[in-house]
């Protein structure tokens, strides 16, 4: 299961999805917004996605972790909009009988998502400068953004 | 000449300055039809930091496009 | 931090825990009573420790993990006593700026944990036997348990 | 002769019928100490399927015993 949400990411909410008996392993990956990015002072950041694509290439991913790991089952799920600082931005959780099939999965998909589906993300500064990370774009505060 | 809508996403659509426009080309294929339109908007990236998906799908840039595509061009994405 | 408890582990108060602006990245395992191990039907179980010697190493291990891997926070939580299908046993959780850090790090202390530090585990199965995890020593219900 | 004192866990406790006691012993070693035990309680393991712990620490076999010790016989772990 992939999903894409502009609600918080409660991590329990997700948690409780991943219940089952034959479950011995639960592996959980929490990606954060944190204060600090490539040495520069974060307030805040704004997801966005192609969310068309968003969806079906997250969902393939799933689908491949199922298929490629022992695992009992797989959910992601990825914020959008506007983010603060410590708020969870994606969330991947794995269940499996053992644990190094969850720790694999788990990894695998985060790994793939950052590198696959169409997500951007937008820094917000302290000195009020924005940039879309991996552009390698940051605009002043009073530029034009059409530049 | 045909008909293709585009859609904008993160960078290209700050600095397309909208997120869908409806553009008629005589590019034969994506690659062209990116080369037109960075042309035109002055695209800070060129096509090799970008992907193209057309009708919600990834594909080459040497695919020729159809009448009524849907096309996006993907800057370096930054999930997670 | 390790700690062993008796109390049922609830993910969410030791998640609160591991808050931290800086903190891009948090892995968490969760070790769950299977209802089956070693193709039998497992009704319940009872963690026993030695509590002096498996505090002592149960800490030496997060300190290790503090020390080896590139992280912020590191927690284990060990349950004791008698758990039920779907119980979590074991919870670790680890803040880390960058994703692989904490994963690496996850992964160490619940390996290092199975093996170095003294909690048993008394499986209690279907047909009414016991057995002792590990220690090849299943007893029938109505036999004597000090043979 | 020593007096040395012993907590059981888990099998050894079920197969000691109780968690603690105190020994007078002549073993030098606590390898010398527990095949002792292990004859007297008929324990179905090997120490060499055991660990040792001497006041709360992980010890060699062939560590010497001293009075009042506290000695541990640490049968496979299973935990998490």
């Amino acid at each position: 299961m992939f999903i894409l949400t502009i609600e918080p990411i409660i991590s329990s909410v997700y948690q409780s999805k991943l219940d089952s008996p034959e479950a011995g392993a639960l592996a959980i990956f929490e990606g954060r917004v944190r204060n600090c990015n490539d040495g520069k002072v974060v307030q805040s950041l704004e997801y966005e996605a192609y969310t068309e694509l968003a969806t079906i290439e997250g969902e393939k991913i799933v689908t491949r972790a199922m298929e490629a790991f022992e695992i009992l089952n797989a959910i992601c799920i990825h914020r959008m909009g506007h983010l603060n600082i410590r708020d969870t931005a994606v969330w991947v959780g794995i269940t499996s009988r053992h644990r190094h099939a969850a720790f694999s999965a788990c990894q695998f998909i985060i790994d793939e998502v950052k590198l696959h589906v169409p997500i951007w993300k937008k820094e917000y500064y302290g000195n009020g400068d924005t940039g879309w990370v991996n552009c390698n774009c940051t605009h002043a505060h009073s530029g034009n953004e059409n530049q | 000449m045909i008909n293709v809508n585009v859609e904008y996403f993160a960078l290209l659509k700050d600095q397309r300055g909208c997120s869908e426009e409806s553009v008629k080309t005589e590019a034969k294929t994506a690659q062209d039809f990116y080369q037109e339109l960075q042309l035109r908007h002055k695209f800070s990236l060129s096509h090799n930091s970008l992907r193209v998906a057309i009708n919600h799908e990834y594909k080459d840039w040497n695919t020729a496009l159809s009448p009524n595509d849907t096309v996006v061009f993907i800057s370096p994405v930054a999930g997670g």
